[in-house]
């Protein structure tokens, strides 16, 4: 049988840093309501997924064990979120370019 | 079955009772969790789509022998080629060849016991059944007309087919796909016989990882999509609707952002077999073993990227045209590395043309023919004139037809004696090879030169210009029915009067071919230990040797 | 060879086997889920790209203060339940079901919460069919969005409250779940989260208030 | 009876996309040549029992895996090349190209010509004039298909899509439409006849005389009460309509766009959508008022105001004076054949809006 050389158990989470990522969570979620009252213009979005990318990337990390587990599992949870890319990006691309022809 | 009985090697291999068909109760099958039913489960049920599907096919290529009007009526046409459609593409082609042979051989071939999880594998099959009695629901009780891409707005508001009840029936198959690829994935990860790295797997099961990579993936855009679909026809939500501020192009790239891939999962089971077949009939090691592996997943992750080929007269922007052609031609190329190498494969080797091999070749031939024209249709400038036209048809029906089923007729033939442990009648099988490759050629060819001539795709009256082109087709595909009814007899002859087949029939490496035909329960009797590379068939020393070797192909004694 | 609580499977040789294969198996269904939520997320940038002045009125009708609420109850219940899986992975499994049924609850509470947003903003008269908004079906297209996507996530929420009271009953017998399914149950809730989180910012906080 | 491999070439832009399709045909023949040959070859020579030397040194293979990577790379970027610059120049109409209006409906193709002629399923065209077609459909999607010009194009409701042409060879070709669109989808078929131009303005004479678009515009342009408020009438402020077309109009909240037919049909049916600076959303909605025909006659009226000159806005309060359009479009001479070298009209692409902000709406392909 195929032996897995690392077995997960030994760096393990402890309740203290779950304690820490859930402090960090919170003062990220007042943030993205604080940053919503100030109009950034084209920018609100941007930064308003950018602080919910990092809430993302900490409950990922730490809750979700990614941090401690195989790289195979990292491959897997990356490669979901690379192939939402593709298609958010495949999909507007054909949108944004669709003003470049110059006017008839 | 506990656990006591399954940890104590079982000593002497009662031929017999240890085969995993020797049990018949309906309850062994239809709540079996071993991989090897459900493959067979399976084989029945795709069978019977397949089925309906070809009587739908023969209706349309009667109808269109005369250019008028005559045997059916339009609206029944437009029902007929959606029906063929959806149940060939989810009900035949996407299942066949990962869950049939896949289900079957993986595990085989791997050294394990069962896939990763037995029990999801049993409730893929249901979920499948499930699905496809939906979908034939929706069809008996007056099907739908608007082909089997369900562009919108005629899908959502203007047809007056059963559009939900198919699309609810297509939604449930999907998730059988989805589980069926996660099943494969886990199992090649997790269940490896010991010493049996990556890079010692055979080429059928690289090409089974890159198709549950796909299956995996984009299944669930299309299982969203259909509900987008049903959501705007029953609630009018107008994602879809220009009226609303929708558009209809959006549910286009949506949808092709499924389908291309699904297309890839037809062929790269295909490709797996032939990388089997080539080395075993031609007694030689594949060339580039690590090259033809790395194609399989490349195609694997390139197909994603280059649906817009579909949507080049959509009023999609120009730029998005090119960034898609380009990237489409950019996919053809580990499609032209594979077929390099299976060439390179046949120098030198010492090849018997059995039914499998005639198959494989006939595979080659056909699937570069596909592949070549998928350039013409890659190409911006052509593929405005011939998109939608029988030109389409005769390109996808190449890739499918010349690539998928003659795939899975070698692959089913080459593993026969290793499913029911009999032999098929070798002759006849090389004849039924040869009427479906004439046939099919006779088919499908003249639909090029009418699809470039402009003869338009899911047309019932067409200009009496056509008309020669599609008695043609008309003819082969009738020749192309016989080529597909000769193995199903003979298969069901050989169940009963075939010769027993010996362990190995065809002296191939591999793991399957290293336990009894038919397998018992769990596989093997040990784990069997893998220590070379694979497809390790003997160098032939010098010409003397070759004379010892029996003419025919029906070597007993291992080589 | 029956480890507590663990029944090995007959085609596994390791229980360290098994338990991988459960958690990759779990990711590769994490992934189809991301794409299943995905399409939506693609018709929502579509929309935001084609009409953002429809989407920036239809965000202004929507309940910040009780999405805000939601936001932090699912985060604080994702919280608890990675507790939850530390604590049956430590073998202390009544701690581990008392945690999970904390989490049900709060998953409770988020439907509740989410129920009475609908109905008010129902009550405001901004639901699909309503035709309201200055510009026809544009604004009705966001709401329709917005109810599918948050319909979506309810479902989904609805589904992880029944499995984890399923999770906090059975951890009370000795055999009852194993610890793989229970942190598989703890991977799943901490996608239904993640979607929030996604979801929050785009829906509710698309124009500054 | 003769087989012909390839449709007429009843267009100069047919002549290109047979060109690319013999680069297609000899490449394909290639590969099928160095693949189907060689395995040909192979299966003969090796066939089990045949007495040949197969003592075969596994070497490595790497240079020859690495030749037939590179070289399928070079083929398809060439072939890439020849495809999409054939595709470019086609989707660049002249400037000056005579327009006609298509609107597809579910089952029939309703065309009408400049001067005001209207046709059911029959297209005229003259000889040698480059030629655009303004299309749109009223309900599903269709699709706009000539095969002898090896021109198609998707017909969307909602939305206008363009295809241009030169008719270069007299005679009579098939239409059909290609995207499939109910039930009676194989007969929404018709007739393109080429006439020399003589013969044409002869056609154009015979048979009722339909109000040309323009005039119908201007008709309906009183009519519906536009002239009420946008001629101005010191009462109501409503924006000018002078030299709209092709000119960048800044809107509500910063952000501008192109005035295009797309920002023409919006601004008439769904008017709050885009508002312009300075104004209030006073404008009723035309949804449901106005037909497909005339809508499209309205829009070609409102081209035609203005002083003439392209990409320059004359008045109109708070738009700061006129926002120069990406490129000026450069006067071309009337009837352009030669297809080889595209109009001057080109403009490069505008890429940045003038002002900050995404430009929306602008002009389909």
């Amino acid at each position: 049988m195929k032996t897995d050389k690392r077995a997960s158990i030994a760096a393990h989470p402890s309740v203290v840093i779950y304690l820490k990522v859930w402090g960090a969570l919170m003062v990220l979620l007042l943030l993205t309501i604080g940053i919503a009252h100030f109009d950034l213009g084209d920018w609100s979005v941007a930064v308003a997924l950018l602080i919910a990318g990092v809430k993302a990337l900490l409950i990922l990390l730490f809750f979700m064990h990614l941090r401690y587990d195989r790289r195979e599992v990292l491959v897997f949870a990356g490669a979901a979120y690379l192939w939402l890319m593709i298609l958010i990006i495949g999909t507007l691309h054909d949108y944004l370019s669709r003003n470049w022809l110059p006017r008839l | 079955m506990n656990h006591s009985e399954l940890t104590q090697p079982v000593d002497l291999p009662a031929r017999e009772n240890d085969s995993y068909l020797a049990k018949h109760t309906v309850r062994s099958w239809l709540l079996t969790t071993d991989h090897k039913r459900i493959a067979i489960l399976y084989l029945l049920s795709i069978l019977f789509f397949f089925l309906i599907a070809a009587i739908a096919a023969a209706i349309i290529r009667i109808e269109l022998v005369t250019p008028q009007e005559d045997l059916i009526g339009a609206d029944m046409y437009n029902r007929m080629f959606t029906l063929h459609g959806v149940l060939m593409v989810w009900f035949f082609l996407i299942p066949a060849a990962p869950t049939v042979l896949g289900n079957f051989i993986l595990p085989l071939m791997l050294g394990a016991r069962d896939v990763a999880f037995p029990r999801l594998n049993l409730l893929s099959w249901y979920l499948f059944i499930t699905g496809g009695m939906v979908s034939l629901y929706a069809i008996l009780v007056g099907g739908v007309d608007t082909g089997w891409t369900f562009y919108t707005p005629y899908s959502t508001t203007f047809t007056n087919g059963h559009l939900v009840t198919m699309v609810a029936g297509v939604f449930i198959a999907g998730f059988s796909s989805i589980l069926s690829g996660l099943n494969f994935i886990i199992t090649t990860h997790k269940l490896r016989a010991p010493g049996l790295t990556w890079f010692r797997l055979p080429l059928f099961v690289w090409g089974l990882y890159a198709t549950s990579i796909i299956l995996v993936l984009a299944t669930p855009v299309l299982a969203m999509v259909l509900v987008l679909i049903a959501a705007e026809r029953l609630w009018g939500i107008g994602i879809f609707d220009p009226a609303k501020g929708g558009d209809p192009v959006l549910f286009q790239h949506l949808f092709w952002f499924y389908s291309h891939p699904a297309v890839y999962i037809m062929i790269l089971p295909g490709m797996g077999v032939v990388s089997e077949l080539i080395p075993c009939f031609a007694r030689k090691r594949i060339f580039g073993y690590k090259f033809v592996a790395a194609a399989s997943v490349a195609i694997a992750v390139f197909s994603f990227l280059v649906w817009g080929h579909h949507m080049f007269v959509s009023s999609q922007s120009v730029y998005a045209g090119f960034m898609f052609s380009i990237l489409s031609y950019m996919v053809a190329v580990p499609s032209a590395i594979k077929v390099f190498n299976w060439t390179a494969t046949l120098y030198k080797g010492s090849i018997s043309f059995d039914t499998p091999m005639l198959y494989a070749l006939g595979f080659i031939g056909l699937f570069t023919m596909g592949g070549l024209t998928g350039l013409f249709v890659a190409a911006i400038a052509v593929d405005v004139h011939v998109t939608d036209t029988y030109f389409i048809v005769a390109h996808f029906h190449y890739i499918m037809v010349g690539g998928m089923v003659l795939g899975f007729m070698g692959g089913l033939h080459f593993w026969w004696p290793k499913i029911t442990g009999r032999m098929y009648p070798e002759a006849i099988g090389r004849l039924a090879a040869l009427v479906t490759f004439i046939g099919f050629n006779l088919t499908f060819f003249p639909q090029f030169v009418m699809g470039y001539l402009g003869m338009p795709r899911r047309y019932q009256v067409y200009p009496e210009e056509f008309q020669f082109y599609h008695i043609l087709s008309s003819a082969g595909a009738s020749i192309l029915g016989v080529g597909y009814l000769l193995p199903v007899i003979y298969f069901i002859w050989s169940l009963k009067h075939g010769p027993r087949a010996p362990d190995n029939p065809w002296s191939a490496t591999g793991l399957e071919w290293t336990t009894a035909s038919p397998p018992p329960v769990h596989n093997f009797h040990q784990i069997p230990v893998v220590v070379e590379e694979a497809y390790q068939y003997p160098v032939p020393a010098s010409p003397p040797l070759e004379a010892a070797l029996p003419g025919k192909s029906q070597k007993g004694e291992p080589l | 060879m029956k480890v507590e609580g663990q029944p090995l499977h007959s085609h596994f040789e390791t229980l360290q086997q098994q338990e991988n294969a459960s958690t990759l198996g779990m990711w590769v269904f994490i992934a189809t889920e991301v794409l299943f939520f995905g399409v939506i997320f693609t018709a929502y940038v579509y929309l935001r790209w084609e009409y953002p002045a429809a989407v920036r009125a239809g965000s202004l009708h929507l309940e910040i203060v009780l999405g805000s609420i939601n936001t932090a109850v699912l985060l604080t219940s994702s919280f608890i339940m990675a507790t939850a899986v530390l604590m049956a992975e430590a073998g202390r499994r009544r701690l581990a079901s008392l945690l999970a049924a904390i989490t049900a609850a709060m998953g409770v509470a988020f439907l509740v919460i989410k129920g009475t947003e609908y109905s008010m903003v129902i009550a405001h008269g901004f639901f699909p069919g309503a035709g309201g908004g200055p510009v026809p079906g544009r604004e009705e297209l966001f709401f329709w969005l917005y109810f599918l996507m948050t319909g979506l996530h309810a479902l989904h929420v609805f589904i992880g409250v029944g499995l984890l009271s399923g999770v906090a009953f059975f951890l009370r017998r000795p055999r009852g779940v194993s610890v793989n399914a229970v942190r598989n149950i703890g991977l799943y809730w901490h996608f239904v989260d993640l979607v929030w989180v996604f979801l929050f910012p785009l829906l509710y906080l698309a124009s500054h208030r | 009876m003769t087989f012909p491999l390839f449709p007429e070439q009843a267009s100069l832009g047919a002549r290109e996309v047979d060109y690319v399709m013999l680069w297609l045909i000899g490449i394909s023949c290639f590969f099928l040549l160095v693949t189907a040959g060689p395995i040909a070859f192979f299966c003969f020579r090796y066939r089990r029992g045949n007495q040949v030397n197969r003592v075969h040194i596994r070497k490595g293979a790497l240079a020859l895996e690495f030749t037939w990577t590179i070289i399928p790379i070079f083929v398809a970027l060439g072939l890439f090349g020849l495809g999409a610059s054939a595709y470019f120049r086609q989707r660049h109409p002249p400037e000056e190209a005579m327009e006609l209006h298509v609107v597809g409906k579910q089952w029939m193709w309703k065309i009408q010509h400049p001067e005001g002629k209207r046709e059911i399923n029959e297209l005229h065209l003259p000889e040698g004039v480059a030629v655009k077609l303004l299309m749109t459909s009223e309900d599903v999607i269709h699709s706009f298909f000539v095969p002898s010009f090896r021109v198609k194009q998707d017909v969307l409701p909602g939305r206008y899509t363009t295809i241009w042409m030169v008719p270069s060879k007299p005679g009579s070709y098939h239409l059909f439409c290609a995207e499939f669109c109910g039930t009676s989808h194989s007969r929404m078929i018709g007739r393109v006849t080429i006439m020399p131009r003589a013969e044409y303005q002869a056609w154009l004479l015979t048979g009722e005389q339909g109000e040309s678009p323009v005039a119908a515009g201007a008709r309906l342009f009183r009519e519906l009460g536009c002239t009420g408020c946008h001629v101005g009438s010191p009462a109501v402020h409503a924006p000018n309509l002078n030299g709209l077309f092709g000119s960048v109009v800044p809107l509500e909240g910063g952000t501008t766009t192109l005035a295009d037919e797309r920002y023409l049909r919006d601004s008439i049916m769904l008017p709050n959508l885009q508002i312009v600076h300075g104004y209030e959303a006073l404008m009723p909605s035309y949804q449901g008022k106005v037909s497909e025909e005339e809508l499209m006659a309205v829009i070609t009226y409102l081209k035609t105001l203005g002083s003439g000159k392209r990409g320059e806005r004359i008045g109109g309060p708070g738009s700061a004076g006129a926002v120069e359009a990406g490129g000026e479009a450069a006067r071309v001479q009337p009837l352009h054949l030669d297809m080889r070298t595209p109009a001057p009209a080109v403009v490069q692409p505008d890429g940045a809006p003038a002002a900050g902000g995404p430009a929306k709406g602008g002009t389909p392909p």
